[in-house]
């Protein structure tokens, strides 16, 4: 296990420099200037702007100065706010994200999987097609449109819930449940098919004919089975929820780090593009390797040789 | 003996996009306290639904129990509901299946396993069931139980999973002990442990086993009566010696004679032409008929009742009727009849 | 300049002084963005001027008329005959910390603002060609010279007297002296916190109207303002509170809006705004912003100004801001906006009037003689869009009305983000393009200066010897001569549109928020900062 | 015997997967054996102890690891120009264990047949590959009619015979089937192995026989081979290897058989098998030892000398 | 009732033997056999058809409203919908009707004296809402279908190639998509819509990118299985070559997991265009997609709703019946699933 973990982590590192590396080169060719007062500032003015961030040298300079730079854990400062280093606005903005994510990849798998097994339980009945529905539409309504409509109806309509800003756990039910939404649709559909799959396995046969009960077969048999090809779908969705839901943190006002990922990209804030773009792909192959060790839990027969199937 | 089992013209079919297949037509047998009872046949003969029939555990959507009766200990097994079913399952009547590699779920740990039906059924407490686990597990010959009590199926070889299983199936005593096709899937040196096992259980707790195989050493090996069937009928039923020595039905003769013999080299095997019947389309007379060599035209027309050889031995074949030529059976099957043991048995 | 917009504003500014005692001072307000800075030397943005402006003060500041009145300047200054030497005596002021404004303290902040280590986009912009010496500066700067800060046009007499000497006389001097850009800095303060200055509340000082009590700094979502008890006009602040958050979706602002809250929120997008209207709540005003269509001259067809005309006369404005934008913006047959500049009481448009209107028929004429001229039946015109947030229905029907009024003409759209665009921009890299523009300050000259050969901001190939000798008269000689310099840039205007077409004029931007009808006193700018909230009071209901 | 023409020599064949890894499997621990023309070689053992792997290796199908394959005097592995690569595969060919994975269910059974025929080009035009088809569905006793069905219309045992009218579409000399008959029903098994019986007399094929069913082995088989994991552990000819096992693994194999005679079952004794039971010292060498005139038995020196007096006696 | 039998029925039977091979269910092949499992799963029929007919619909809408789809009539912008014949059922939202602020119900049409019908309303350029939701369709579809087939392409031959040859190949080929989709997915986005000219082909080469990484997974774990299969490895002892095991063997029965894995990507096509739609990202006017066409409705939802509800019941419509066909078919290509 020992020797495994520092070959995954070995093998993290190397693919993390890649994306770094080649998000850069990326970065270097997308179009447009960082600088928002660019049509107001003389040829002169300029080049004392990009000297000032580094952006007057060669290419592979910057490359290696900005790689040099990471490695001691300086990712730079950010263009649209004046000296912020961005390491510190990533921080900081990575926390509602988070938690928002969190919370929403929480009920939602909750919810999604519930729905996913009474679905693949009552197959090709009215409860199969209603929970399909449902998951269905989750994927289907565009997001900025339920979390409209969510604000409007909940919060101004009813007053029931604040309707917008971070100030509170109250303040994270609406956005929480916009946001779980999606999860809630991935999970059921997932969770029907393993579902499916796993209910007409010899094993389950054996359990109905130990005498256990639907009851029984669903959820002691049959639910960590059909969990365990879940769960890889899971890992990346948490990422992706996790690094922020852009509508989401802009319909509700949320100091997330989606939002600011993409005004970033619209301002060409290439530091902040850069680091948040690290940051991604850290925790994406960070949570990578969690599923991985998750499925060794979940499924003991990987458990010791401790590799993929 | 009294009969613990008894079915009663069962008929099933099964209900399919192309039309309805008639997987059991008429099947009848009974089964004895602490005999074996051993059904071969061809594959699709409808083995495996008959055993899933008593167990209940047809596939709901589209399989129908269009008549028959399945009497167990009184009870008519096709009248119960969900409920007082799971009661029987696991207690009364348990299963092993044929592939040990997948019929163990393989995140549970086998002590649970084996645990389950314990507490379910016979509501021992979780130290009792324990205890209990471990001495089944020793009783189906695992040394060290207590390890392997915490370990999960793929830590087993294919042999001790099926251990496991039979002490699963074993573990509330049942009467009734269905194992479908338990050994199949195992290497000829472990499925003689296996058999050897069931043997030693059936001494023990003195349950009835069905046995189901394709494999004619096998029956010979575990069973005290064998059914044959074909096309979803049993043909031929009778006792051991009975239907290996004094086969009656065609099919039975192809069946023992495709079998090489140690001694027979250069002769041809004997092979039963054709291809078994679709029971989509279940053919008029004899299923058996269109491969059969010595069929007559009454096997085209009309399906044979049993005829009684002994009173243990049954044969459906219209051979049997008085007025049917005496046929010679193959060649195969002719020496074993010279082998029949004293027929005073 | 603020006028225009509705009744309640107007009536806002009559009460200002019947603020209940009893209820208390505070409101709370939303903002589309985060502040991106508080440092008055980087600042570059209106979100940025806006709560510098209101927690600093220049030598000049806006009254709540707009007009720029003596504020840190005790009085007018004293001016050379050239009316390039202006001397300053600062009033008796403190920062937050008890220090006193300096002449120092403009001294510092004024060259770090031109410092090149100091990079700042609005110094060198603000400064460059009139303050004296910033252009060399930052020429030096940019050519990795040496370079003297000291040799910029700034000196403190002693600590009372600030003496700053222009490059060349600035008819607009007082509004460049309100410009935050131009506001001072406490160079102990400053230097002491090094990098962490203006990194949030407590490594700002403060010397206008308001103090920042809280900001966790640039990406902080909400901040609040408190009254500056040390403001020298203390006595005429009320509000004692002001919390801001940052909502970027305006719908979800008006949301916020509608459950009560928040007492303000930030402009509404042009959507939004038809369901108020009538509403007491919402309250509009036209900016002082402008929107053209920039017509690149490297474009063969572009370059001739058959076509040009043609084009600018081809799509109906009227249609296009009642009920496309339907919020108040009005149709621009002008260049320099409307109710932005006048003299003596005269507005800067009454004497040039409507240039370029929509005339269909005209249109189709100077397009049939451009495209005899190009010896072409048909364009093919690329179209960059605009970057306001309505752009793209206004791109579209932009689009519709041009290729439907001038046969033979395709409009190929290219809507791209802002960053893109003005990339484009620079590279001109485009045919059409929308584009806008509003004033850094007070002077018709913000916007006939754009034009001029090879300015910083033509970027579409306009050059006519006439209009540049205009515009240089009208930025040397006529500087000091209002009158003059008003008929000067007149005469550039008609020149631009009606000789050249240079520009085709589309329409002036309206705002509109919604506001809680009891606050009073809100006074918003068209140039530098937003809005001051000085004069601001709640009225009980 | 030994004047008999040798087809196949394998010399010291090793086969490890995953080598290196910590996974390391080693299928094929050095075996040898040599297979004559024209004779069926079975080759039993329990699961898992390498025979597929060896045939697969056998027919290039793994690259081994060690070892040589001589077929027809000529090394199998190593490389090979593409010509002497499809001369290779039309000399050997395989019969496969499932009927179901076997056929390609997406292509028509005289597709699957004509496969070979249309690589090798071994027909002029379309009309004489077909007619190639009809012949072979014919030497395995189907029709012309099935020509144009797709494979799941059909039996197990009908499968199993369109598996050998593929291999025998290239006309091989030699084929090696891996457990041809272990998925099909008693009652079908027999056509198949008549059919390849049939053709073995006809066509004069060898035939590499895996199985673990040991009486239709040693009906088939002229020799056996017992492979006891990865290793071959004893050869002889068929009946010599009923009737007088030496090895205690084979014993051990012959015991457990089941045979449908209930009478001999009641009275079957089964022997137990202990690798411990050589406990071969770390210097002792263990190879193939012919005890008898071909019968071969892997065993130590020692073991080989009680093996030669327990036959004398 | 024995004695009954004639005796002559006790003669022998003639059988035909060559019979006896015969297969007598009629000859099905896998698509036909498809079909009928397909045609048992009522929740796929029903899709099956509401998806036809919406597809019809895109490219037969534009056309019988009679109306250009970026006719702008700007008199005529953002009026409610109104159907001949409905506009007199008051409970159906065809009447022509708006409720202004105060509550009161007024007409539009009559106001502005209007005398079109515009079935589904016009927007705010006053453009026909039903021609454009038709024509938003069809372009919708048409990027979902580009997308998918590119995805299809690119991530069958990706997966095929990496499955079938496995070993290093595998790994390296492995190791690139999962720095492919290490990279934010929004970055490699953008950056194509930037670096492309903005357009439909623009937008379907910058969703797939990395869009096909799904697919190409899916087709190596099955490759994976497939190439393991008897009949693989009885074509290579045939001595077939790679590409053409791969082509004749793989592809064919990969078929299913493909086709059902395309019938997802449609939908999740359109929903990221609409996403793109809503960062500003989407197509250009006048051109319109679902996406952009809830996207400006959801601006104006509380004045003018009808302008998003249209676009957003289609889209959902799609979405939904494309996921309920593409069950549908897994349960029936799917081997696994087969009965
Ligand atoms: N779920 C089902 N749906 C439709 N037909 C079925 C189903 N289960 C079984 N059948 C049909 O019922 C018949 C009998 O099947 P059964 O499984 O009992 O055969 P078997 O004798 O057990 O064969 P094997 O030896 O292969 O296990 C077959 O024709 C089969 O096709
Ligand atoms: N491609 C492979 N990669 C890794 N290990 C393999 C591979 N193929 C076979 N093995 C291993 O090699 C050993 C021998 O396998 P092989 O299939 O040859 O056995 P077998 O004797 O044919 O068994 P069976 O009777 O079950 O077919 C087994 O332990 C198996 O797990
Ligand atoms: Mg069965
Ligand atoms: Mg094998």
């Amino acid at each position: 296990m020992g020797r495994y973990l520092v070959q995954r982590v070995f093998y993290m590192v190397i693919t993390l420099f890649l994306i770094t590396s080649l998000t850069f080169f990326l970065m270097k060719i997308i179009p447009g200037t960082p600088f928002a007062s660019a049509n107001k500032l003389s040829p002169a003015q300029m080049e004392i702007m990009k000297a000032k961030y580094g952006l007057d040298e060669p290419v592979p300079v910057q490359y290696a100065k900005y790689i040099g730079n990471v490695v001691t854990g300086d990712f730079g400062i950010s263009f649209q706010f004046s000296n912020r280093p961005v390491s510190e606005l990533i921080v900081k903005r990575m926390g509602p994200s988070a938690q928002l994510g969190f919370q929403a990849m929480f009920i939602g798998t909750i919810i999604g999987i519930f729905l996913g097994v009474i679905a693949a339980l009552r197959q090709n009945t009215w409860v199969d097609y209603g929970a399909t529905f449902l998951a269905v539409l989750g994927k289907a309504v565009p997001s900025f449109v339920f979390a409209g409509l969510l604000q409007y109806f909940v919060g101004v309509k009813l007053g029931l819930l604040p309707v917008l800003f971070w100030k509170g756990f109250e303040y994270t039910i609406l956005p929480t449940i916009a946001l779980a939404i999606f999860p809630i649709a991935i999970t059921a559909r997932f969770m029907r098919t393993e579902m499916i799959d796993v209910l007409s396995s010899d094993y389950i046969t054996l359990a109905k004919a130990k005498g256990a009960s639907y009851f029984e077969i669903a959820f002691k048999h049959a639910l960590r089975n059909a969990l365990i090809p879940v769960i890889t779908v899971l890992g990346p969705l948490f990422v992706s929820l996790m690094t922020g839901s852009l509508v989401i943190e802009k319909i509700f006002a949320i100091p997330g780090i989606g939002e600011q990922f993409v005004t970033s990209i619209t301002l060409n804030d290439y530091p902040v593009i850069m680091g948040t773009t690290i940051l991604y792909a850290a925790l994406f192959v960070v949570i990578i390797l969690i599923v991985d060790i998750l499925y060794g839990i979940i499924d003991p027969r990987i458990r010791v040789s401790g590799g993929k199937k | 003996m009294s009969n613990i089992l008894e079915v009663k013209d069962l008929n099933i079919s099964f209900h399919t996009f192309a039309g309805e297949v008639q997987a059991i037509r008429g099947v009848n047998f009974d089964l004895k306290k602490g005999e074996t009872l051993a059904i071969v046949g061809e594959s699709g003969s409808g083995k495996s639904v008959t055993t899933k029939a008593i167990m209940r555990l047809l596939p709901p959507g589209n399989s129908e129990i269009k008549s028959g009766e399945i009497l167990f200990d009184g009870k008519d097994l096709t009248k119960l509901n969900d409920r007082q079913m799971q009661k029987i399952r696991g207690k009364d009547i348990s299963m092993i299946f044929q592939d040990p590699m997948t019929s163990l779920n393989p995140t549970m740990t086998v002590g649970k396993q084996i645990m389950e039906p314990l507490i379910k059924h016979q509501k021992l407490s979780k130290a009792e069931a324990q205890e209990r686990v471990i001495e089944l597990l020793k009783l189906v010959g695992i040394a060290n139980p207590e390890a392997r009590f915490k370990q999960y199926p793929h830590q087993f070889s294919g042999g001790m999973r099926q251990r496991v299983v039979i002490a699963i199936a074993l573990a509330c005593n049942p009467k009734v002990l269905i194992a479908d096709e338990p050994t199949t899937a195992l290497d000829v040196t472990i499925q003689a442990q296996i058999l050897e096992l069931m043997k030693d259980l059936q001494e023990k707790i003195d349950t009835s086993i069905i046995f189901i195989t394709h494999d004619l050493g096998v029956v010979a090996n575990v069973a005290d009566r064998v059914a044959v069937m074909y096309g979803g009928k049993i043909v031929e039923i009778g006792t051991v010696d009975e239907v290996f020595y004094n086969p009656q039905h065609p099919y039975t003769w192809g069946l023992i004679s495709s079998m090489p013999s140690l001694d027979a080299k250069d002769e041809d095997l004997y092979a039963i032409p054709g291809t078994p019947p679709n029971l989509l389309y279940p053919p008029k007379g004899d299923a058996f008929a269109p491969r059969n060599e010595y069929a007559m035209k009454i096997d085209l027309e009309q399906q044979p009742p049993m005829f009684k050889v002994s009173d243990s031995h049954y044969a459906a074949t219209w051979l049997l009727h008085p007025d049917a030529p005496k046929v010679e059976p193959p060649a195969a099957v002719k020496k074993r009849m010279k082998k029949l043991p004293g027929s005073n048995k | 300049a603020c006028s225009g917009g509705n009744e309640g504003a107007d009536n806002s500014k009559e009460e200002e002084n019947n603020a209940a005692s009893d209820v208390p001072q505070e409101f709370k307000m939303l903002d589309s963005s985060e502040i991106p800075t508080m440092d008055t030397v980087l600042a570059e943005g209106s979100t940025s001027f806006t709560y510098i402006g209101n927690v600093g003060e220049g030598l000049y500041r806006l009254d709540k008329d707009g007009k720029p009145v003596p504020a840190m300047s005790d009085g007018e200054p004293k001016v050379n005959d050239d009316k390039t030497v202006f001397t300053f005596t600062l009033r008796d002021a403190k920062w937050s910390n008890g220090d006193p404004v300096t002449a120092q303290d403009f001294v510092f902040a004024w060259q770090r603002a031109i410092d090149p280590k100091t990079a700042s986009p609005y110094g060198p912009y603000m400064m460059g060609g009139k303050i004296k010496g910033a252009a060399e500066i930052t020429q030096a700067g940019a050519d990795k010279k040496e370079y003297d800060l000291n040799t910029l046009g700034v000196k403190a007499i002693d600590d009372k007297t600030l003496e700053v000497t222009l490059e060349k006389p600035v008819v607009y001097w007082e509004d460049l002296f309100a410009f935050p850009t131009f506001y001072p800095q406490n160079q102990k303060f400053v230097e002491e916190k090094g990098e962490a200055f203006a990194s949030n509340a407590e490594n700002l000082l403060y010397n206008g109207p308001f103090k920042m009590t809280k900001w966790e700094g640039t990406d902080a979502q909400e901040w609040v303002l408190e009254k500056n008890p040390d403001y020298w006009d203390a006595e005429n602040v009320k509000m004692e509170k002001i919390t801001v958050n940052v909502v970027k979706d305006s719908g979800s602002a008006v949301n916020a809006f509608e459950a009560g809250e928040t007492d303000m929120t930030g402009l509404l997008s042009s959507d939004l705004v038809p369901q108020y209207e009538g509403d007491e709540r919402m309250m509009s005003w036209l900016d002082a912003s402008v929107f053209w269509l920039k017509m690149n001259q490297k474009n063969e067809a572009l370059a001739n100004v058959n076509i040009r005309k043609a084009i600018a006369m081809a799509f109906n404005k009227e249609d296009l801001a009642t009920s496309i934008l339907s919020n108040g913006s009005v149709p621009a047959n002008y260049m320099v906006p409307k109710e932005f500049v006048n003299l003596d009481g005269k507005d800067f448009r009454e004497a040039n009037g409507d240039m370029l209107v929509y005339n269909v028929e005209e249109a189709k004429k100077h397009w049939e003689a451009g495209l005899k001229e190009l010896g072409k039946t048909e364009l093919t015109i690329r179209y960059l869009g605009g970057d306001t947030e309505a752009s793209k229905k206004i791109d579209a029907y932009m689009k519709n009305q041009l290729e439907t009024n001038l046969e033979g003409l395709t409009v190929e759209l290219e809507s791209v983000p802002f960053a893109v665009r003005l990339e484009r921009d620079n590279a001109m890299d485009y045919d059409l393009q929308m584009a806008g523009w509003g004033p850094d300050y007070g002077n018709a000259i913000s916007f006939a200066d754009l034009w001029v050969t090879n300015g910083g901001s033509n970027r579409m190939g306009y050059t006519n010897e006439k209009y540049d000798e205009l515009i240089k008269k009208a930025q040397g000689e006529l500087a000091t001569k209002p009158k003059e310099n008003f008929e000067a840039l007149q005469e550039a205007e008609r020149i631009l549109l009606e000789e050249d077409a240079g520009i085709a004029p589309v329409y002036q931007r309206a705002s509109n928020i919604l506001i809680n009808p009891n606050l009073k006193g809100l006074v918003e700018y068209q140039y530098g900062p937003d809005y001051s909230f000085k004069w601001m009071t709640m009225q009980g209901e | 015997m030994e004047n008999r023409e040798k087809l196949l020599e394998i010399k010291n064949l090793k086969q490890y997967f995953n080598l290196g890894k910590p996974n390391q499997v080693k299928a094929i621990d050095g075996v040898s054996f040599d297979i004559y023309k024209g004779e069926t070689l079975g080759l039993v053992g329990e699961s898992g102890c390498g025979k597929s792997t060896t045939g697969r290796t056998i027919i290039r199908l793994y690259d081994a690891t060690d070892g040589e394959v001589i077929f027809k005097g000529e090394n199998v592995h190593g490389r090979k120009s593409k010509k002497e690569l499809m001369k290779f595969n039309r000399s050997m060919q395989m019969i496969f264990q499932d009927p179901y994975a076997s056929l390609n269910p997406r292509m028509k059974v005289a597709d699957v047949i004509a496969e070979g025929i249309d690589i090798h080009g071994l027909a002029k035009s379309k009309s004489e590959r077909m007619e190639r088809v009809h012949e072979l569905l014919e030497t395995v006793g189907l029709t012309k009619e099935h020509a144009n069905r797709y494979p799941h219309e059909f039996s197990g045992g009908q499968r199993q015979r369109i598996g050998i009218a593929r291999a025998l579409a290239v006309q091989p000399e030699f084929i090696i089937a891996d457990e041809p008959i272990s998925a099909l029903d008693v009652s079908i098994q027999a056509q198949v192995v008549n059919l390849m019986k049939k053709l073995q007399r006809e066509k004069g094929l060898t035939y590499l026989f895996i199985a673990h069913d040991l009486s239709m082995v040693k009906y088939i088989s002229d020799r056996i081979g017992v492979m006891y994991f990865g290793k071959l552990v004893e050869l002889a000819p068929a009946d010599e290897l009923y009737n007088n096992p030496l090895h205690p693994y084979t014993k051990s194999l012959l015991s457990a058989i089941p045979l449908p005679d209930p009478e001999f079952e009641r009275t079957r004794r089964r022997i137990t098998y202990d690798p411990a039971v050589h406990n071969y010292a770390d210097n002792e060498e263990v190879t193939m030892r012919e005890v008898k005139p071909g019968h071969f038995v892997y065993c130590s020196e020692q073991e080989f000398q009680q093996y030669k007096a327990k036959n004398k006696s | 009732m024995e004695r009954k039998i004639p005796k002559e029925l006790f003669g022998q039977a003639i059988i035909d033997s060559s019979k006896s091979e015969e297969i007598n269910k009629p000859s099905l092949n896998f698509w036909q056999d498809a079909w009928l499992r397909v045609r048992k799963n009522k929740g796929a029929i029903v899709s099956l058809i509401i998806a036809a007919l919406v597809i019809i619909m895109a490219f037969v809408g534009p056309v019988i409203s009679g109306k250009e789809f970026d006719t702008q009539k700007v008199s005529h912008n953002n009026l409610p919908p109104r159907i001949q014949g409905l506009e007199n059922i008051s409970w159906l939202p065809f009447d022509g009707v708006k409720v202004n602020k105060a509550g009161k119900e007024f007409s539009p049409y009559e106001q502005r004296k209007v005398e079109e019908y515009y079935w589904f309303g016009t927007d705010a350029l006053g453009r026909d809402i039903f021609t454009r939701v038709w024509k938003g369709t069809q372009i919708s579809l048409l990027i979902a279908l580009l997308a998918a087939l590119i995805d299809m392409v690119i991530g069958v031959i990706y997966g095929a190639v990496s499955g079938y040859f496995g070993g290093r190949i595998d790994n390296i080929m492995q190791r690139i998509t999962e720095i492919l989709i290490g990279i934010p997915y929004l970055i490699v986005v953008i950056l194509m819509i930037l670096l492309l000219k903005p357009g439909i082909a623009s937008i379907v080469i910058a969703m797939t990118i990395t869009g096909w990484v799904g697919m190409s997974r899916v087709v190596r774990a099955q490759v994976l299985k497939l190439k393991e299969q008897e009949y693989v490895l009885a074509s290579r002892t045939l001595g077939n070559s790679h590409l053409k095991i791969i082509g004749k063997h793989l592809l064919p029965n990969l078929a299913g997991v493909i086709i059902i894995n395309t019938m997802f990507t449609i939908p999740s096509a359109i929903f990221n265009e609409a996403f793109l739609s809503f960062i500003g990202l989407g197509l250009q006017d006048p051109l319109a997609s679902l996406g952009t066409l809830i996207d400006e409705g959801f601006k104006v939802l509380r004045l003018h709703p009808y302008q998003m509800i249209i676009p957003a019941i289609v889209i959902s419509t799609i979405m939904i019946t494309f996921n309920l066909l593409a069950d549908g078919l897994r349960d029936a290509l799917d081997p696994k699933m087969r009965d």
